[in-house]
């Protein structure tokens, strides 16, 4: 039985500690982009092993939410607003156009998109760029929910990051479910 | 070494009403705790008030009808539960339990009301500050309303199972806490419902 | 009561079934379901002084970054975590609790009565504040400790600038033990007003007593705006809600009124028990009753009620109209007035009576001579010009641990050295503490004296470092120093506490030759502390004890039963059987324990948590065999009737 | 580095009534305190003690004792208060001058933004963590937070006041001597609370005027091939997302405005001073400096580093 309770003590702890750590000057996952990127589903041959790359930065409460401060400075909400789209396309839904996995999500900042989105390699450094990925896939749903962002201290536009429903990331091109 | 001076106390009787009785000297204490709830939470409604020009913002105020019917509820279930209090002091079984039963009704007449009243508030918790601090002020005086329900329920359940005296003294002490939640609804009601108008 | 009829005769005084009806049960059950107020009180007395060494180590890892300029040994986001867990453990989870649990356990005793009023009350007001400190502790273990400051400004604690968990486990905290903390308050005033022996009437109730009944009004009137405070911020950073939005009708400042209206009243529910262990401590050792009984009790009533008065005097530096900033410091001086009794009058009973140079009687010579200097650099920070130069800064931080560890460490120290014996029946060593006395008087000068300079100087609060060329370098290493001592006199607490428990000399009934009624009873006092109760007869009831004093008899030994008397002249009313220990307070508290928690993942917990809570609850106030205690009830178990 | 921050150096106006009240609330405290501690070591060592303690006679003369203890402390409170309340309301006495200075003083996450108001849009200043003030002067600041609560305070001129979300508090401050007074935020805002200084820097009118007209040009051009380079590399790296420099393509606001950063004296809000060694290791590793600051690590270095280091000298 206590070794029962030691076991859930330590998930429990790994998992808290996740969430509240702040790293302040840390190497990003991945600084490259790594040679893995897919647009499509298709391939020739059979589907090679696909590596994932886990941004621990999805289950950080801190970089999401210096991500959405980045996020806000860096003019992101000019053409996608609050995540619900404007000029650019909507962040909140579940229709990804180049992939909602943290790599493609990375790739489509550092290269810039046709239609206006604009390239910030060089501009956005690595670290900041993770956090905006993180907080990006936050604005869908697509990281654990007490991690993401309650409430700012401005107007109520809609409804926190941590009570939008959870979705998995079923169905979006550059990676089979 | 018994003197002639020692104080005999075995004639004393083992329960009493009122002020006599510990209980009700802690009930006073806990109605002091829920009161200075309810005034730190009607002073932060007065306070938020005070810093926006137009009250309630861009919202309409909430609706009379329900809240009213409510306070007319409440204020009615005195009358039973009064005559409850007059019946346990006089430790009569029967009539206690019939009009603690009528007093559950009142009390389940006007929870189910209060669900009404909040659709009648016009607002969301998180729509700003109003919304926050009305929400907050109805809310806590249903968490009242549905503790002393449930009180009193167990109570009743108490009075079928095993009526010894201290049940009576209990009984008398729920009426007395039953008064509190009722006649605070009274400042909180004035708030909420025509604190647009007043303040 | 039993059904007097069928049962044999009611038996009367009889210490043999006395001893009986009032043994707490044994083993692990015995422990989880204790409701003697003397078992919960030392549990809580040990449990306080537990966080208390936790928060002093914390204190210890502080000055050790602070010691010298740019030093690396802790960085930001772990220095923010130190410093707001050792101000909230000291606060929530030392000093008020502390003062509370030495009132459990000696009021009953000073008051001449068997048990505390609500004795299951009691205990579940103790599993709360252990689940409260433990969830504390787990939590900054798990990196998820509070790290906005034990006040914990809004909009910093806000939902967008503190993500995570970290402040909605503050926020959680303040829950339990604001709700510990009243339910300890309820039953002081409950037993302080009903429970007094025949003949203590209101103007003969020792000033220990005056004190946690003051105390306890305190409580209940200041707690439930912090309860509100936490619990609206706790709102805002988990549903949303807009108290604290600026930008959605919400105010910063609100925070602040709500927080410091119980804030400060909380500094005096902390400072006015230690008046009342001072004033038993004098009385004691200058073998004389406290000079000016009336004027005493006058002095607390007033603390107690100025105390509510004064609150805006923290918030001075905020954009608050001049005009009402002046009346606060008419009042935060006015204080000043009715501790200045108190001392005076102590040192007049010092002068009237012969005091004996024992270690209770040290600290409060310690108590005089640091509260003084703090409550005089007090009335400094209440003018608002000079709190505008000195407020946030280390003046601040001098300020409040000389009034607090001066005014309060030092009569509770005082205090745990003058009930010691009574508590474990063993004499403390009379050097060692001694020695722990010096060593903290040295260490505590040296520490916090060089702050106010620090202050002065520019340093202010809550800096993780600081850069070389302010020159505050060696004052720092200087306070580092002093902790240090300070630690050392701690340990040797420790110490001199552990060997008293195995090798203390054999503490009799009365080894200081005290007044009041605790000291009547055996050192540990039996579970029912009194045969026969006492009838009281004068202000210092041992001293002026005539040789024909009566006492009170007729009270049933077969049943757990209790003389409850008048409130102001404490004349015999009725009699009242108090409950058998049992195990539901422990398991309503974990339940509530649990709901707090889950409140903290998800709304929905707060609902279901509430739910799950009432269960045990409505099982503990439901009528069952084992309510009752005592030989009266194991005849007619069988044939149970309506009275 | 080393420029006073004490409350007993006044050098304006209203620090100096607060020093003085300060030393008459110190002597008479003092002196309470000395009375107190002997009254209690006479009571606790005098030899010829009362027959019996508690004899009425002894009791009634300590009563009056007390009671005339306690007439004295509550004459003293009263003038102290009364001293405290006049000194209180010179602080905002400075209202009446019309000729005073308007500059608005906005906190942010572990640094000051200071803005010389003006009508005319080109006369407007903006820069950091320093602000420039005639001798003799009063000056109304304006102060405003954008995150957090803060607090400004510069200790040789005046007391603190709080930087509220929300609200706009004014706050005046007048220095009557020249020099550079340090002061620090004083109210907990976060990681780097503890570095978040500002300095004061009161100057004759001249040197004043000169200094203000020179925060107004935009930067200059750079002189020489490698500055230029430098500028480049600047327009090109992560730094244009938040800095501004009047003059080139930059145009943050969310970070300190860098036109004039060479004419500062310190970097970091009071961190580091002003020297090309420091400000590298300031580019290069911004978090070891200031562990959770907002400034991002940067990959620059070698010839590029040494490139954006001789441009940002030539923004004096």
């Amino acid at each position: 039985m206590t070794r029962l309770i030691a076991v859930l003590v330590l998930v429990l702890g790994t998992a808290a500690c996740e969430r509240e750590q702040r790293r302040f000057n840390e190497a990003s996952p991945a600084s490259g982009i790594p040679q893995t990127l897919k647009m499509g589903q298709l391939e020739p041959g059979g589907s090679a092993q696909q590596v994932t790359i886990q941004s621990e930065y999805d289950e950080n409460a801190w970089a999401i939410s210096e991500g959405k401060r980045s996020y806000e400075w860096f003019n992101c909400v000019g053409c996608h607003s609050h995540g619900g789209g404007g000029i650019g396309p909507p962040l909140m839904d579940s229709r990804w156009i180049y992939g909602s996995e943290p790599e493609n999500i990375f790739a489509t900042i550092m290269q810039g998109r046709p239609n206006g989105m604009p390239s910030f390699r060089g501009r956005i450094p690595q670290q900041q760029a993770w956090q905006i990925v993180a907080y990006v896939r936050s604005l869908a749903g697509l990281t654990p929910a007490d991690a993401r962002s309650q409430r700012d201290d401005d107007l109520f536009y809609k409804k926190p990051e941590a009570r939008t429903p959870q979705k998995g990331p079923e169905g979006q091109p550059g990676r089979q479910p | 070494m018994a003197t002639t001076r020692d104080l005999d106390v075995s004639g004393l009787p083992n329960f009493a009403f009122g002020n006599r009785t510990l209980l009700w000297w802690a009930t006073v204490c806990l109605m002091i705790i829920e009161g200075m709830v309810f005034a730190i939470s009607i002073v932060t409604y007065v306070y938020l008030r005070g810093r926006q020009p137009e009250w309630p913002p861009n919202l309409s105020a909430p609706g009379l009808f329900w809240g009213t019917v409510n306070t007319m509820i409440m204020l009615a279930s005195a009358v039973p539960n009064q005559i409850t209090k007059k019946y346990a002091e006089k430790l009569q079984l029967g009539p206690t339990r019939l009009w603690l039963a009528v007093c559950l009704l009142f009390a389940a007449a006007f929870l189910v009301v209060r669900i009404l009243e909040y659709g009648a508030l016009n607002t969301r918790w998180d729509t700003n500050a109003y919304g926050s601090i009305v929400w907050v002020l109805l809310s806590l005086h249903t968490v009242h309303l549905l503790t002393d329900f449930v009180d009193s329920v167990v109570l009743e359940a108490v009075l079928f199972y095993k009526p010894t005296s201290k049940r009576f003294v209990d009984v008398s002490e729920n009426a007395a806490y039953w008064y509190f939640v009722v006649l605070s609804w009274i400042p909180i009601y004035v708030v909420i419902y025509f604190g647009p108008y007043l303040l | 009561m039993p059904a007097d009829a069928a049962s044999p005769a009611a038996i009367y005084d009889d210490r043999a079934v006395l001893e009986e009806t009032w043994r707490p049960p044994a083993g692990l059950m015995g422990v989880l379901s204790a409701v003697n107020h003397k078992l919960v009180a030392r549990r809580f007395v040990v449990t306080t002084m537990v966080f208390f060494l936790l928060g002093g180590l914390l204190a210890l890892l502080m000055r050790w970054q602070l010691r010298r300029p740019e030093n690396t040994f802790i960085g930001p986001d772990l220095y923010n975590q130190l410093f707001t867990m050792h101000g909230s453990t000291m606060m929530f989870l030392f000093a008020v609790p502390i003062m509370q649990a030495l009132g459990l356990y000696v009021v009953p005793l000073m008051i001449g009565t068997r048990n505390i009023a609500l004795p299951r009350l009691n205990a579940f007001g103790y599993w709360v504040f252990l689940v409260g400190g433990v969830f504390l502790y787990v939590s900054f273990l798990l990196n998820m400790g509070p790290d906005a400051g034990w006040f914990n400004y809004v909009p910093l604690s806000g939902p967008e600038f503190s993500p995570g968990h970290r402040i909605d486990t503050w926020a959680q905290l303040v829950n339990f033990t604001e709700i510990a903390a009243l339910v300890g308050g309820i039953e002081l005033i409950v037993t302080i007003f009903k429970l007094r022996a025949p003949g203590m009437s209101l103007n003969r109730l020792p000033l220990f007593c005056w004190a946690q009944l003051i105390t306890s009004f305190m409580v209940i009137f200041a707690m439930p705006a912090v309860m509100m405070a936490s619990n609206f911020l706790a709102l805002d950073r988990l549903v949303a809600t807009h108290f604290f939005n600026p930008a959605e009708g919400g105010d910063a400042i609100l925070w602040q009124h709500l927080f410091w209206f119980f804030g400060h009243p909380e500094v005096y529910i902390i400072f006015i028990p230690a008046l009342g262990i001072v004033s038993s401590i004098v009385e004691t050792f200058t073998r004389r009753p406290v000079v000016g009984y009336t004027a005493m009790v006058l002095s607390l009533v007033s603390t107690g009620f100025i105390g509510f008065g004064l609150w805006v005097h923290h918030m001075f530096a905020t954009p608050i109209p001049q005009m009402g900033q002046s009346f606060f410091t008419a009042a935060s001086m006015m204080i000043a007035i009715p501790s200045g009794v108190q001392i005076f009058c102590w040192i007049a009973t010092i002068w009237l009576g012969r005091p004996q140079w024992k270690t209770p009687f040290l600290f409060v010579l310690g108590f005089i001579a640091i509260f003084v200097l703090g409550g005089l650099t007090g009335v400094m920070l209440a003018s608002v010009p000079l709190d505008l130069q000195v407020h946030d800064t280390f003046f601040v931080v001098a300020h409040f641990h000389y009034v607090l560890i001066g005014g309060a460490v030092f009569p509770l120290m005082g205090g745990l050295h003058y009930w010691f014996p009574k508590m474990t029946g063993r004499m403390l060593h009379e050097t060692l503490g001694r020695w722990t006395f010096t060593l903290l008087f040295i260490g505590f000068n040296v520490t916090f004296f060089p702050m106010h300079l620090l202050g002065i100087h520019g340093m202010p609060r809550r800096v993780y470092t600081y850069v070389p060329d302010t020159g505050w370098g060696p004052m720092n290493a200087l306070a580092t120093a002093g902790a240090m001592i300070i630690g050392f006199s701690v340990l040797l607490f420790l110490v001199n506490a552990a060997w008293a428990l195995r090798r203390g000399a054999l503490a009799g009934h009365n080894p200081w030759g005290a007044a009041t009624l605790e000291w009547a009873t055996s050192s540990p006092p039996p579970a029912y502390n009194f045969h026969p109760l006492p009838v009281v007869e004068g202000r210092s009831p041992l001293w002026d004890r005539s040789a024909d004093a009566p006492s009170v008899i007729g009270i049933r030994s077969d049943c757990r039963e209790v003389l409850v008397t008048r409130v102001l002249d404490a004349e015999p009313d009725h009699k009242v059987e108090m409950p058998a220990p049992s195990i539901w307070p422990f398991v309503s508290a974990m339940c509530l324990g649990g709901m707090f928690v889950a409140t903290l993942f998800t709304p929905w917990g707060f609902v279901v948590g509430a739910v799950v809570a009432t269960i045990p609850v409505i099982i503990w106030f439901w009528p069952k065999e084992s309510d009752h205690a005592g030989r009266a009830y194991r005849h007619d178990r069988s044939n149970e009737r309506a009275a | 580095m080393n420029w006073p921050q004490t409350m007993l150096g006044a050098a304006g106006p209203h620090a100096r009534g607060v020093e003085s009240l300060w030393w008459l609330f110190f002597w008479v405290t003092t002196a309470v305190y000395v009375l107190v501690l002997i009254a209690a070591v006479l009571a606790t060592v005098r030899r010829n003690r009362p027959v019996d303690p508690q004899d009425p006679a002894a009791s009634r003369r300590a009563g009056v004792a007390i009671a005339s203890a306690t007439g004295v402390s509550l004459v003293l409170l009263f003038i102290l208060l009364i001293s405290s309340v006049r000194t209180g309301r010179y602080s905002i006495q400075g209202l009446a001058d019309p000729s005073h200075i308007n500059i608005k003083v906005t906190a942010q996450q572990w640094w000051w933004n200071v803005e010389y108001e003006s009508t005319i849009a080109s006369q407007r200043v903006r820069t950091a963590n320093e602000i420039h003030i005639p001798v003799g002067r009063p000056v109304l600041l304006k102060l405003q937070s954008t995150d957090v609560i803060h607090s400004l305070w510069v200790p040789n001129l005046a007391g603190k006041k709080d930087l509220i979300p929300g609200q706009e508090a004014a706050f005046w401050i007048q220095a009557d001597r020249e020099g550079v007074y340090r002061g620090q935020c004083a109210e907990f805002c976060g990681h780097q609370h503890a570095h978040m200084a500002l300095l004061v820097i009161a100057e004759d009118s001249g040197k004043y005027a000169m200094w203000l007209e020179s925060q107004r040009r935009p930067a200059a051009d750079p002189p020489d091939e490698m500055a230029k380079r430098g500028r480049d590399v600047f327009l090109s790296a992560p730094c244009v997302m938040c800095h501004s420099i009047r003059g080139t393509g930059a145009g943050g606001r969310t970070a300190p405005d860098l036109t004039h950063l060479a004419s500062r004296l310190t970097l970091a809000a009071g961190t580091i001073p002003n020297t090309p060694g420091h400000l590298a290791g300031w580019i290069t590793d911004a978090q070891g400096i200031k562990p959770g600051t907002r400034m991002p690590t940067i990959g620059i270095n070698g010839e590029d580093l040494q490139a954006l280091l001789k441009y940002l000298q030539t923004l004096k």
